[in-house]
């Protein structure tokens, strides 16, 4: 598989990119590889921006992937669109604090469907509350119990999470503490 | 009245040779089960069948790693089955965790929450592995040593402790109740 | 409209016990513990034998991979990530192993490009005749099940000598795959199985596929148009069925895929029988795949990347960046988004399962007005495989 | 007086016992021919008489009421009574009462019991498979009763012992043209009885998790099958007596030998049934409800009622 | 949409006719030999190097905890050992089978190949406190196993009961050929035991 970084191969990505730039300023843009390119973007104009590239032919949302950034105080999230028309994965990213109450987003429900389902697995597992998006508290995969932590979050321990759910982890020899992850 | 121990030994025959199983496939090892009861390896030769009706089944196979969800619907569905009944655990995961040891979302020490019979090991088990473990549960029928359902029966109070520990007090009219708002017809916009 | 968190509140204020439906209808729990739905629930409201609303509940078989493999060094996260697609898992193991070499830089030597393609391939093979037994057990023609089932097993006997494993391979690691062919013999009792499964199509045809009756239950069932599946995400042979030519292997080739000749399936239909139909024919061109990858030979050279690092895994460190990578599944597009920071274990790795696009809302949008009897028709013809919603 | 009151009652229980084991053997061999044609081994031939012990022998019973356990024993009762009226080559208990639509509808009264039993078990799964067995009870009932109608009229004649002794100077039913398509369309509608695909829409494991059957476990369920092995023998038997010819044989001195040769010439016809009715069922996938429905009322009418009128003629 | 440069199929190539008359075929099966494997009977195959229990050359293991490190379940704990009285030089890992899930990364980090994998597979036990220590051991010597496999052959585990006692940390191996094996467990971790728990009993050297 060629991963081929640069070259003539990735003009067609650059025309692509260029036209979508000309259209949302706000955004930068560049081309990662043969059929992958980036965008980054402002959370607030997050909407704006994928109704432009659903006109651009950027037809199937992949899938909506939160990263915890703790160390910057970010929750970065990555909106993974695939074209087919184009033949291009784009990634769009976008940053939103990550303090519960301030990690809100604009749902884009309405441009791609698809989102409701990835915007409810968000908010499950990273705690992102998306605005307009009246399924968010419907309950996803995550238990009831389960209902106020946000296991995929950097900070939660899950080691002692574990511990304190399931009582003993060693059925064998309980002395056998030194757990190392 | 007639004395239906006489008949004992023939009833213990008959459990033994046939064993169904509640379809009820709770985790990857379910993949091993379709080839396990289709032509190639053939369980029905033991008159062996899933049964998609607790009601009817005797044997509840957990295969694989136990998830709280799946242990709410894995402990009624086993509540519901007739005395007696058998539990075989597959592979790994329901004895120790397996490789799910440390997540958040895995059962770690089923037996704390059912009783089970017979453990085999493997991740998953080959089909010849649970054919062997299954071969286990009928000699243990036949000496009268799968008595899982009566442990459960006796110790149901701690069953039911571990169980409310791990999923709240009340989890059963919990469960039952937990989609009505979301059944309800939507008001109009 | 009245936000629906508000009527939670309401209805719990009221302490309901019951619920408010119309008198003519019920709610109905189809699943977990049911044949059609295993590990999967779907909650029915239901007037008759009619569906009148359906709302998926995935999770029965969430693990957590994503945060798991936080802690697990990059090779050993292959025997986790594997897990998410059960019927499939070569799938999980190569995506994940094409980001990683991405991330690195690798470029995995042909012979490795070999086998994972013909890995994958067989994977394809053996998760068709998986489905075509799931869905002969729906309709209730149980005989092409039990032989889709039994010949199932001579690829897993192939799997078992290749990799050590019948189901979960742990095969395909970054930077190439763990073993090397076994022997020649294995390529020849490939070419065989790949020969006796070709010679058996015409038996599901007859059975399955050309039935009278199969037709009767599954043409304009679950009815899905091309605007629609584009909109939710639909991939893969559900997407095809509705005349979109979108194939991973085509659009975004990976492996060896270029070299290869085989033809993509589209019908205009988007009913459950095109979604069938084309499952059929892709069951046909893997084959020839197969074929004409066994013609091509495993090309000589070494099946794994040579690098000084490989030697001490648990200290192996991928240098900080991200990549994406997919290929087609028969159930759609699985892709991997994997993130490192430099460090021994991945930073973020998500797995985009093609299941959650096609098994939630597509799912409860076809349910609706179809009859109960439909529901595990519906559900096997969009191949709807819970592990990879749940994860 | 007392001496033939207990002979009958002896006879009865004699038949009755052959009769169910007759049927389990039935279940049986469908077992095992399914599984061959699934190209694999399949289990003993003995496998349904040891699941039925085992079902009896469970430990623990759920009822869910009067009406769930009478509608279980009605079934049964149905079924047996059903049994007494078909002749069974010379020897039957009311075989001169032994009325065409008597057994028609003795024969589909079991599923009005199981219905019940299931009805009152507030299962939704039994509710809905319920509800199919009656809708196809109903869509049944017309190619049947054109069936019946044919071969009534063709004997001029309801009673089904002077159908079985006109058959042994006439030849077989089915070498009549009316009386070949009234059978075509009852097997069709046989099919439907012993709940073998494409008509097995009331259990449709698949679908509805065995439909009315979800909530019987231990004891009623291994009634059930009891009831069930009975009725195979009945269905199969009435149906061989009815198109295949039925057996009374005479040609030996002893009345003893005659018997046994009847019984066995019927149990050969009874599994030519039961082997078409296995064909069909593994090879055909599942009708839907409606659809079934409208099968049975198109083409089953057709060919019953195309027989009724040229038996009238 | 851009023009597509790949193959499309034909739609006459998937598209089937409905027949009431080809199903009748899937009848061809009915007076063949069935394919199943007649399992207590029969002996499958198992391929050649299936991944099953592991085998440890406790002469050539130097007890650098690789295979821990990689294990994805955490299944391998480094143990400190005495056997005959006498302290193992290095620690050796003991393997959890109710964590493994037999993916041998274990074996391909090993250096110096003392752990290696069998065919092997079967383990069943009851679930009682006693009969699941079984999952729960130090790998026996490779050609005992294999000894052992081949003179039984069926796949196996070797060992029939172990005894583990809780408070003296002794366990007793009884192998499937009536052999018995005994050794101590003095403490887990890779530093050796002495330095962090001085009181135990145990004494070597």
């Amino acid at each position: 598989m060629a991963n081929g970084q640069e070259g003539g191969m990735s003009m067609r990505e650059q025309a692509i990119v260029d036209k979508i730039l000309e259209k949302a300023p706000y955004a930068e843009g560049k081309v990662r590889r043969e059929r992958r390119i980036e965008f980054t973007v402002p959370a607030e104009r997050i909407r704006d921006f994928l109704t432009l590239l659903k006109k651009n032919n950027f037809e199937l949302m992949l899938q909506i992937t939160p990263v915890d950034w703790p160390n910057d105080g970010e929750i970065e999230l990555i909106y993974q669109i695939w074209s087919v028309t184009h033949r291009t994965h784009v990634m769009v990213r976008t940053r939103i604090p990550r303090e519960l109450e301030k990690a809100r987003m604009p749902t884009v429900k309405d441009i791609y469907p698809v989102a409701e389902t990835y915007e409810r697995d968000a908010h499950d597992f990273f705690g992102v509350y998306f605005e307009g998006n009246w399924k968010m508290e419907m309950p996803w995969i995550l238990d009831d119990t389960e209902q106020d932590i946000y296991p995929l979050r950097k900070d939660f321990d899950m080691l002692q999470y574990v511990k304190k759910k399931y009582k003993i982890l060693d059925r064998f020899d309980e002395n056998k503490d030194n757990y190392v992850i | 009245m007639v004395d239906w121990r006489l008949f004992e030994p023939l009833f213990e025959f008959a459990r033994k040779r046939s064993l169904w199983i509640v379809s009820f496939c709770t985790g990857c090892g379910g993949i091993e089960m379709p080839p396990l009861m289709t032509s190639r390896y053939d369980l029905e030769r033991f008159g062996m069948m899933a049964n998609p009706a607790p009601r009817m089944a005797d044997l509840f196979l957990i295969t694989g790693y136990v998830t709280p969800k799946t242990l709410k619907r894995i402990i009624i569905t086993y509540e519901l089955q007739p005395d007696p009944k058998y539990v075989m655990a597959h592979g790994s995961c329901p004895l120790n965790g397996g490789v799910y040891w440390d997540s958040y979302n895995a059962i770690k020490h089923l037996d704390k929450y059912i009783p089970v019979d017979v453990v085999i090991a493997g991740c998953m088990p080959r089909p010849e592995a649970v054919m062997d473990g299954i071969n286990k549960i009928m000699e243990m029928i036949e000496n009268g040593t799968a008595d899982s359902w009566k442990r459960y029966k006796e110790n149901y109070e701690w069953y039911k402790k571990n169980q409310d520990e791990l999923f709240g007090e009340g989890w059963r009219e919990r469960e039952a109740r937990r989609w009505i708002p979301w059944l309800m017809d939507k008001k109009e916009e | 409209m009245v936000a629906q968190s508000e009527l939670i509140k309401e209805a719990r204020e009221n302490g309901m016990d019951l619920l408010p439906l119309d008198k003519d209808t019920y709610e109905l729990f189809f699943g977990p513990q049911h044949m059609a739905t295993e590990n999967f629930s779907i909650i029915l409201k239901m007037d008759g034998h009619r569906v009148v609303e359906a709302i998926a509940n995935p999770g029965f078989l969430h693990r957590g991979f994503e945060k798991l493999a936080e802690f697990r060094p990059w090779h050993t996260n292959v025997a986790l990530l594997l897990r998410v697609c059960v019927p499939e898992s070569d799938v999980p193991e190569t995506i994940y192993s094409m980001a990683v070499d991405e991330i690195i830089g690798w470029e995995v030597p042909e012979r490795a490009q070999w086998i994972r393609t013909t890995v994958l391939e067989m994977a394809r093979v053996s998760s068709y005749l998986f489905w075509i037994m799931g869905l002969s057990f729906k309709l209730g023609v149980y005989t092409a099940g039990q032989w889709a089932a039994a010949y199932r097993e001579r690829l897993m006997a192939l799997f078992e000598q290749l990799t050590g494993a019948r189901v979960y391979h742990i095969y395909t690691i970054p930077g190439g795959v763990r073993r090397d062919i076994p022997s020649d013999r294995w390529l020849h009792q490939l070419k065989d199985t790949v020969e006796y499964i070709k010679s058996k199509l015409p038996d599901f045809d007859h059975l399955v596929f050309e039935n009278y009756i199969t037709f009767k239950r599954m043409e304009g069932i679950g009815v899905m148009n091309k605007k629609f599946a584009l909109s939710e995400g639909v991939t893969g042979p559900n997407l095809r069925a509705t005349g979109v030519p979108y194939d991973v292997r085509r659009a975004d080739p990976y492996l060896l895929y270029p070299e290869l000749d085989f033809e993509v399936p589209v019908l205009n239909e988007g009913d459950a029988l095109a979604r069938a139909l084309i499952r059929r024919f892709e069951l046909e061109q893997d084959l020839y795949i197969l074929e004409q990858l066994l013609d091509m030979g495993p090309p000589s050279g070494p099946y794994q990347v040579s690098d000084p690092r490989l030697k001490n895994l648990p200290r192996f460190k991928v240098p900080a960046g991200d990549a994406f990578s997919h290929v087609e599944s028969t159930k759609g597009d699985f892709g991997a988004y994997v993130v490192s920071d430099g460090k021994n274990k991945p930073y973020r790795v998500q797995i985009r399962g093609p299941s959650i696009a096609h098994g939630i809302r597509v799912l409860e949008h076809l349910l609706v007005g179809s009859r109960i009897a439909d529901v595990p028709v519906i559900l096997m013809s969009l191949d709807n495989c819970p592990p990879d919603i749940d994860r | 007086m007392i001496t033939s009151m207990i002979g009958i009652a002896l006879k009865a229980f004699l038949i009755l016992l052959y009769a169910t084991f007759v049927g389990f053997m039935f279940m049986g061999i469908i077992r095992i021919v399914t599984a061959r044609i699934h190209r694999r081994v399949g289990p003993p031939i003995y496998q349904p008489i040891l699941d039925t012990i085992k079902l009896l022998s469970k430990k623990s019973n759920i009822t869910h009421g009067l009406i769930y356990d009478f509608g279980v024993l009605y079934a049964l009762g149905a079924t047996i009574l059903a049994l007494m009226f078909i002749p069974l080559g010379s020897i039957s208990i009311l075989r001169a009462y032994g009325d065409l639509i008597l057994i028609t509808f003795l024969l589909e009264i079991p599923m009005l019991g199981i219905m019940f039993a299931a009805m009152s078990s507030g299962n939704p799964w039994a509710g809905l498979g319920s509800q199919r067995a009656l809708l196809t009870l109903l869509a049944v009932q017309v190619p049947l009763g054109f069936a019946i109608v044919a071969l009534a009229e063709f004997y001029d004649t309801f009673s089904t012992y002077q159908i079985v002794m006109a058959q042994q100077t006439a030849g077989w039913s089915i070498t009549y043209l009316p009386l070949l398509l009234a059978a075509v369309a009852y097997d069709i509608v046989l099919q439907a009885m012993f709940g073998k695909e494409p008509f097995d829409i009331m259990i449709a494991p698949g679908e509805i998790s065995l439909g009315p059957m979800v909530e019987f476990g231990g004891k009623h369920m291994g009634i059930l099958q009891i009831q069930h092995a009975i009725a195979l023998f009945a269905e199969t038997l009435f149906f061989s007596n009815i198109f295949l010819g039925g057996a009374v044989v005479t040609a030996f001195a002893s009345s003893i030998l005659n018997t046994l040769a009847s019984l066995g010439i019927l149990l050969i016809k009874q599994l030519a049934v039961l082997l078409i009715a296995i064909f069909i069922g593994a090879i055909f996938p599942r009708f839907t409800i409606d659809q079934a429905a409208r099968f049975y009322w198109k083409w089953p009418t057709i060919i019953a009622a195309a027989g009724a009128i040229l038996a009238a003629l | 949409m851009e023009e597509i440069e790949f193959k499309i199929a034909p739609e006459s190539k998937i598209k089937k006719k409905p027949s009431y008359i080809k199903p009748w075929l899937g009848l061809k099966y009915l007076f063949k030999k069935p394919v199943t494997i007649k399992i207590p009977h029969e002996k499958t195959q198992i391929a050649k190097k299936y991944r099953g229990f592991h085998t440890l050359d406790w002469k050539k293991c130097v007890g650098c905890n690789f295979c821990g490190q990689i294990c994805p379940a955490r299944a391998i704990e480094m143990t400190w050992l005495e056997v005959d009285g006498k302290m193992e030089k290095r620690p050796h890992p003991k393997i959890d089978y109710g964590r493994c899930t037999f993916c041998q990364f274990c074996v391909d980090v090993c250096p110096t190949g003392a752990l290696r994998f069998i065919e092997s597979f079967i383990l069943t036990s009851e679930w009682e406190e006693d009969t699941i220590q079984l999952f729960d051991w130090v790998p026996i010597h490779p050609e005992k196993f294999r000894k052992l496999q081949e003179s039984y052959n069926d796949w196996r585990f070797p060992v029939e009961k172990i005894e583990f006692n809780k408070e003296t940390k002794e366990v007793v191996y009884h192998l499937r050929d009536g052999e018995v094996f005994k050794f101590k467990i003095l403490g887990y971790g890779i530093r050796p035991p002495k330095k962090q728990k001085g009181g135990t009993d145990s004494k070597p050297d």
